[in-house]
C-alpha cells in the first residue's frame, strides 16, 4: 500500500503507573494473549502496511523482546518490515514534550519511505480497522490531515486529545484539544492521523525549528484555524477500546469478557490479531475448575474457581483457589486455597498458598511484575 | 550451490493415505490429522527433529499434499527455516528420461538420493509421520555411534501378548539384532520395531540402488531393505526407547492417543518447557468460557467458546460449544461447532464438522457388548442434522 | 486454516525442460539457468511480483525440479514469505482417486485451482519462467480493471518483419482483442503477446474447467483457452508493455540478452534501486582482481579472482580466471574455471565448467558465413582438455 | 551445541577514532562487504552455536540494523537467535570499567540458557575457527577455563591483553596481563574463552559484588594464581587478524589483497562469512576502468584506476580518477580525476571531481560519514 506506518510506544508512560515501570505502553499485556502492540500491528499488517516504524525512548527491551521476530505480524518483506527507532541522541531519558518532538527522532525512518502516506498511531487505542479504507476516504477528501475518530460513548467526560466538530455536510468546523466530551455521540480522535509523508516531514522540521511541541494543539488546531490545512474526520464504526489509565485498562480487559459486540468486533477472524508464539499447549482444566465468564489463553492449568477474570499465558490456580475479577498475567502462579478479587497481577507473580488479596473494583490491587506475595 | 554438510538429515515419509482414518484422512494426508486440541500428527516427528538437534528434514509426501505442504509451509513454527537445511518438502517429480510415483518407501528414499547427497550427511534418519511420541533422537544416535552400528532400529518393550501385532527384532546379548519377523504368530523376543531407523549414509545408498534393481522388491523399508541388511550380515542394532509411543492409524488408536493426553500415567506429558511440540498458530483470541460451564480432566484450546459440560475430553482450536451441550470421553478436532443440546459420547468430531441441536454421538461402553461398541466418527466438515443420533461405530 | 484474501495470485509456469538451451539445461529446468553475473531467470517474474506488491505466487514445476527448489526455498531471497501468501512450489500430485502429470499449461493451472481457491482472488496472474524483463505488474493489473477487462494479455510492440514468428494479437481501436494468430505467416498487427495474462478468477475457472473436459484440447492457455474465451466474445484486452522483454529459449537469445546487460541502449538496466532484482545470495567474498588485469565494458560479480583480460563479457560468481587468458563477449556461468593461456570469444560457458590451459572456445564472427557462425557452449560441469579448440557453433 | 556465545560489542570503541563515532566497533566495515561482526557470529553459525547475545551500551543502531534480520547468518531457530543486550540500566552512557561489567548486564541472558558452556569472544579479532573443535578440547582438558590463542607473529610487540604461558606439557604455567609478547611464536589470547555457564554467572556475581570489573586481571589471573582455577589453551593455528587501532584496521584490511594464505583461511568456501544481503547488481566495469591488485564488492561502477585499495558496496569510481592504497566504504563516490591515496573513506562520502587527498602510509587521512569533500 502507498502508505507507511508510525507508532509511538512510549507517550502515555506516566498513566500507568507500575504497569510501565519496566515496559513501554506499547508492550502492556491485554486481553489474555496480546500486548497493546499487536492490535496496532495487526491493523497495519491486515491493511498492507507494510513498512511501520516504532518510536521508543526506554524501558523498550520488552518491546523488543516482543518483536524479535516480526514474522508473527507478517512483517518480514523484502521492502518492508517493522522498524525499531530508538532516540538518536544518548542519554537523554526525559519525556517526549511532545510528538512533534518524538516524530523528529523519526525523521531518518521518515525520509528514507517511498510510500507517499503515512499512519500515525499512539499505542493505547485497541481496535480493529481497515486503514486502506481510510485511506480512500483521506484521498477522496483532497485534504491535507485525515484524523480518524470515533463517536464518544454516552455519558463519558473523558479529555480528548482532539475532538472534531462537523458542520451536516461532514466539514470539519473546529478542532478542540484537550478537552472533555460534551455530549454523546461527538466526535472523538483516536490518535490517529492520516498525512502526506512529505507534508509531514516539513511540519515536523519546520514545528521542531520554532519550538513547538504539540501535535494536535501547535501544528493541527494551529495551522487549520490560520487555514493553512484543510482537515477531513475519518469516523470509524467499529468498537474502540481507550486506554487512559490504570482504572480504564482493567475495565477494558473486563469488558471483553462480558462485551459481544466487542469481541466480534475486535476479533474479526477475517483480520486476525497477531501476537508472539510462545507454543503452549492448550489450557488444562483439573477436578475442582470452576471457570465461569473468563477469557482463558493457553497453557494454563486451572484447579480453583474463576469468575470474571482474564488469564493470561501459563497461569496456575491451585485448588480451592478462587479469583474473581481479576487480570492475571503471564506465568503467574496463585497458590492453593488463595482468594484474589479486584487484583491485577503483573508476570510471573507468585501468591503463595491461602494468601487472599483484595482490591476495590474501581481501584484494583496490582502486584509488581515478579513478585512473591 | 553452496550446502553445509550435516551430520544428520531426517527423511520423514508423510506419504500415507491412511485408509483406516476414513473420513478423517478422504482429503488429508494422515500426518496432518489434527491431535491433541492445537496439534497435527506431524507435528511429533518435525519437533523431536528440532529439539534433537537435526536441522534437515526431507518430507516424503505423495498423497493429498496440498494441506500438508499448506501447514509445513516454509518450516517456520517448527523453527526449519534453515538457509541451509530446514523443511523441504519432496513430492515426486519428473525427470529427463523418466518420471514416476514412489513406489515404495524404500524407493521414496531413492528417488531423493540428490537431495540427501546435497548435505554430504554421515547418517540419515528414517522417520514415518504416524506415530505420536517425544523422543531424542541425538541419543539414539549417540548409541548407534558407540555401537559402531551400520544400521539402528529403535524398539519399544510391548507386552508378550501384543507382540504378534508388531514387527519384532530378534536380539543378541550386545543388543545386536540377529533376525527380524514381521508380525510373528509366536514371538521370540517383544522388542517392537518403532519405524525408525538409523543407517550410515553409505551402507543405506547401497542397498537402496540394489534394491531398485531387484524387479522383485515391494521397496519397502521392512519388507526388502532391513532383510536384505541382515542377511548380508550387517551390524544392525536395535535401540531400546523407553517412553510413550503410538501408532495413530486406525480410529481406536487416535482416539486412546488423545485420551492419553488426560491420563497422567500414560506418559505421554506434552508440557516439558525443555521439550516442546511445535504447531503452526492460526491467530484465534484467548477462550472464552461462559457462565455455568463444566470443565473437568480437559484441554481446551484456544479461540474457543465454551458453554456446556466438558470431561475427559480435547476441545480443539476455534471450537464454538453451545449452551446444554454434555460432551464426554471426546475428541473435538478444530473449528468444530457443537449446538445447543447436543451429547458426546465417546467420539471423535472431524475438523470443521457441525453437530446440530440436540443430536447424540456415540455412546458410553456400558450396556453394549465388546464387539458392538465402538468410537462414533463425524468425518471432517459433514454435519449432522437436528435431533440426529450417530451410533456407536458408526462413521458419517 | 487462516488464509488471507488476496486481491491477485500469480501462477508461474515453471515447468519447461528448456530442451533448446540444450547441454545447459540436462539436469537443470530452464527458469534455474543463470544471467547476469549472478541471477538466475526465475529471479525476474519472481522479483517483478515482489516490486508489484504481489505476494502470493504459485510455481508450477514438473521437470527437473530440486534444483530450483533448493533455490526458491522458503522464498527468502525475494521476500516471499509471508505467513499468509508467499512463494509455493507446486509439483504435480497424486489424489484420492487418480494421479497426473502436467498434461500443458492450463492443466497445471487446472489440477492447483484448490491451491488458488485458498486465497479467494479476483484476479489471476499468468507467468512464463524464462523470460527476461521488468515489468510492474500492477500497472497491467490497473489497466485491467480500468478496461473491466475478463481477460488482459500483456503485449509488445514487435517490428513487423519478426512479428511472424510471435502469437500476435490483432486489435479494435479501443485496445480491445478480436483476433489471436500464432505464428501468422502475414502478420496484420505488431502486437505480440508476452505470456503474460491476467484474468478474472472466476471467468478462468470456468474455462479451465471446461477446457479439461474438452478431450481434443491439448490444455495449453496459447492453443486453447485464449483461442476459447475470443470465440465466446469475452472482454479481452491487450496491454501494451513498453520495455526490454526476451524471451531466453534459444542459446543465441539467451546470449544476446547477457550483452544487453552491457548496452547501456538496450533498455535493459538492473541498476534502479527502486525496482531491484533479487537473487539468492551465496556467501562469497568480494572479488580480487589481479596486477595487469584489464575489464572493460563488463560484468564480474562477487566471489571471483580475475587475471586475466575481459572484455565485454559476463563474469559471474565464484569464477576463477587465471592469467594470460581473454575472455570477450562471453557470458561465464557461475562457478567456472578459465585456466592459464584459454582464449574465449562469442561463448557461453555453463556452470561448474573447466576450460583446461591454453584452450580456445568459440570466435569472432568475421571470417565465418553466417549460417557457419554461431555462439560456442560449453555445458555445465563439463571440462575442456588443455590445448583444446571448442569451435563456432560447437555444443559441448 | 552445547555452547552458547557471549560478543561484547562496544569494547575498544575508543581506539578507532572517529570511525566508531556512531557506530560500536562490532560494526565497523571490513574487507569490502563485511562487518566485523560478521566473522565473529558466522564463525558461530557455522561452529553450531545457535544462542548468542551481543551485549551493547551505545551507539547500536547501526548494529541493529545490520542484523535486522539474523537469517543471513541462519540464527532463525526455535530453540536460539541473536540476542541484542541493551543496558537494562537506562541512561548510563559511560564506558564499561570492563568485561564483567559488561557480562552483568548480560546475566539475565546467561541464566536463562540452557547450553553448559559459553564461549565468549571480543569484536575485534578476526579469523575462521571452529568452536566445536574448542570446546572439544575444553571438555578434553577438564579445566574450568579454556583460552583460545595463536602464536604471535614475528616482530610483534603489541600489548595483549593476556599471554599464555606453558610448559613443554602444555600445562599452563603463567597469564601475565596487558603486556607486549616478548618473543617470536608466544602464546596469545585472542579474547576468545571457554567456561562453564553457571561457573561463568557466579563468578560475575561474585567480582561485581566485591567491585571488581576486569575479566582477564580480577578473574582469570587472580583465580588462577590463587590456585583457584585451571586453566587450559587451544591453540588456533589460522590466519588471525587483530585490529587494535586505526591503523592496524587500516593494514589488515589491505593484507587481505596481498596474503593469499590469510585470504584461504578466512574465507574458506566450508565455513562460510556470511553478511547482510544488499541485493547489488555485479560490479561494472567501463571504460578506462584499471583495476590492480584490489579487492572489489558488488555494485560498484569503475571507470578509472585502482592500485592495493578495498571498495566496498556500491562504490562509485569516475573516470581519470586514481585510488591508491586506500579503502573505500559503501556508496562513497569518488569523481572525475580525483587522486586518493592512504586513504579510508567511512560510508557514503562524495570526492568532487577533481580533488586530491594524499594521507600517509602508517596514517591514513580519514573522511567520515556523509562528507562531501
Amino acid at each position: 500500500m502507498n502508505m507507511a506506518g508510525v507508532i509511538f510506544s512510549n507517550l502515555f508512560d506516566e498513566y500507568f503507573g507500575v504497569l510501565t515501570k519496566n515496559r513501554t505502553v506499547a508492550s502492556l499485556p491485554f486481553g489474555g494473549r496480546y500486548r497493546f502492540i499487536d492490535f496496532i500491528l495487526s491493523n497495519m499488517s491486515n491493511s498492507n502496511v507494510t513498512n511501520v516504524g516504532i518510536i521508543t525512548k526506554y524501558n523498550y527491551n520488552s518491546l523488543m523482546d516482543h518483536l524479535e521476530s516480526t514474522s508473527e505480524w507478517d512483517f518480514n518483506r523484502k521492502n518492508g518490515g517493522v522498524f525499531i527507532l530508538p532516540p538518536f541522541s544518548t542519554g537523554i531519558t526525559t519525556l517526549y514534550h511532545g510528538k512533534l518532538e518524538a516524530l523528529f527522532s523519526a525523521i531518518e525512518f521518515l525520509e528514507k519511505l517511498t510510500q507517499e502516506y503515512v499512519v500515525l498511531s499512539d499505542s493505547t487505542v485497541l481496535c480493529n480497522i481497515d486503514y486502506e479504507d481510510a485511506l480512500d476516504t483521506h484521498l477522496k477528501s483532497g485534504k491535507d490531515l485525515t484524523v480518524i475518530t470515533h463517536r464518544v460513548p454516552s455519558n463519558c467526560s473523558k479529555k480528548y486529545a482532539l475532538l472534531i466538530k462537523a458542520d451536516d455536510n461532514k466539514n470539519v468546523t473546529d478542532l478542540i484539544v484537550d478537552y472533555p466530551a460534551m455530549e454523546d455521540g461527538e466526535l472523538a480522535g483516536m490518535g490517529m492521523y492520516i498525512m502526506e509523508r512529505v507534508q509531514l516531514i516539513t511540519a515536523i522540521k519546520d514545528a521542531i525549528a520554532k519550538g513547538r511541541h504539540h501535535l494536535e494543539k501547535d501544528f493541527f488546531q494551529k495551522e487549520f484555524n490560520e487555514g493553512k490545512i484543510g482537515v477531513n474526520y475519518y469516523e470509524f464504526r467499529g468498537s474502540v477500546l481507550c486506554n487512559t489509565n490504570i482504572s480504564s485498562y482493567y475495565d477494558n480487559n473486563l469488558r471483553l469478557i462480558t462485551d459481544e459486540k466487542l469481541k466480534r468486533d475486535l476479533f474479526d477472524a477475517r483480520r486476525p490479531i497477531f501476537t508472539k508464539i510462545r507454543d503452549e499447549v492448550p489450557t488444562y482444566y483439573g477436578k475442582g475448575a470452576q471457570p465461569d465468564n473468563c477469557l482463558i489463553a493457553d497453557g494454563c492449568r486451572i484447579f480453583g474457581s474463576l469468575y470474571n477474570s482474564v488469564l493470561f499465558r501459563e497461569v496456575k490456580i491451585g485448588s480451592g483457589a478462587i479469583v474473581k475479577n481479576s487480570i492475571i498475567m503471564q506465568g503467574s502462579e496463585i497458590g492453593e486455597g488463595c482468594v484474589i478479587e479486584n487484583a491485577i497481577l503483573d508476570k510471573n507473580v507468585t501468591i503463595t498458598p491461602g494468601v487472599k488479596l483484595t482490591g476495590a473494583r474501581n481501584a484494583p490491587i496490582i502486584i509488581e511484575k515478579g513478585e512473591i506475595v | 550451490m553452496y550446502h553445509k554438510k550435516k551430520e544428520c538429515v531426517a527423511m520423514l515419509l508423510a506419504g500415507g493415505q491412511g485408509s483406516r482414518l476414513m473420513v478423517l484422512t478422504e482429503d488429508t494426508a494422515k500426518p496432518a490429522v489434527p491431535f491433541g486440541g492445537k496439534y497435527r500428527i506431524i507435528d511429533f516427528p518435525l519437533s523431536n527433529c528440532v529439539n534433537s538437534g537435526i536441522d534437515t528434514v526431507g518430507i516424503l509426501t505423495q498423497y493429498q499434499p496440498l494441506e500438508l505442504n499448506d501447514y509445513i509451509g516454509n518450516g517456520g513454527p517448527w523453527g526449519l527455516t534453515s538457509n541451509f537445511g530446514g523443511a523441504h518438502i519432496l513430492p515426486p517429480y519428473s525427470k529427463s528420461k523418466n518420471s514416476e510415483w514412489y513406489k515404495g518407501t524404500a524407493n521414496a528414499i531413492y528417488q531423493n538420493m540428490s537431495f540427501i547427497e546435497r548435505y554430504d550427511p554421515e547418517y540419515i534418519l528414517i522417520l514415518s509421520g504416524d506415530h505420536v511420541y517425544k523422543m531424542d533422537y541425538s541419543k539414539m544416535l549417540e548409541y548407534h555411534k558407540a555401537k559402531k552400528a551400520e544400521c539402528t532400529i529403535a524398539v519399544l518393550d510391548v507386552p508378550i501378548e501384543e507382540a504378534s501385532r508388531f514387527g519384532i527384532m530378534n536380539l543378541n546379548k550386545d543388543g545386536s539384532i540377529y533376525e527380524f519377523e514381521e508380525k510373528p504368530k509366536v514371538p521370540k523376543s517383544t522388542k517392537a520395531s518403532m519405524g525408525i531407523y538409523i543407517f550410515n549414509w553409505k551402507i543405506l545408498k547401497k542397498y537402496l540402488i540394489e534394491d531398485e534393481e531387484d524387479k522383485k522388491s515391494s521397496k519397502d523399508f521392512g519388507k526388502n531393505v532391513i532383510p536384505h541388511l541382515l542377511g548380508d550380515g550387517r551390524k544392525m542394532f536395535a535401540y531400546l526407547f523407553e517412553g510413550y509411543w503410538k501408532d495413530v492409524g486406525t480410529i481406536d488408536s487416535l482416539w486412546q492417543s488423545n485420551m492419553d493426553l488426560l491420563n497422567p500415567d500414560s506418559g505421554l506429558n506434552l508440557e516439558d518447557p525443555t521439550f516442546k511440540i511445535y504447531a503452526r498458530n492460526y491467530a484465534n483470541p484467548s477462550s472464552f468460557v461462559c457462565k455455568g460451564s463444566l470443565i473437568e480432566n480437559s484441554f481446551v484450546a484456544e479461540g474457543c467458546t465454551v458453554n456446556g459440560n466438558i470431561i475427559n475430553s480435547i476441545i480443539s482450536t476455534g471450537c464454538y460449544i453451545e449452551k446444554g451441550t454434555q460432551i464426554e470421553n471426546s475428541v473435538i478436532m478444530p473449528n468444530t461447532r457443537i449446538e445447543e443440546g447436543s451429547l458426546i459420547k465417546y467420539a471423535i468430531v472431524g475438523e470443521e464438522a457441525t453437530i446440530s441441536n440436540n443430536s447424540k454421538v456415540g455412546d458410553d461402553p456400558e450396556g453394549y457388548s465388546n464387539s458392538d461398541w465402538g468410537i462414533a466418527v463425524v468425518g471432517k466438515g459433514k454435519t449432522v442434522d437436528p435431533d440426529t443420533v450417530v451410533k456407536v461405530k458408526e462413521v458419517i
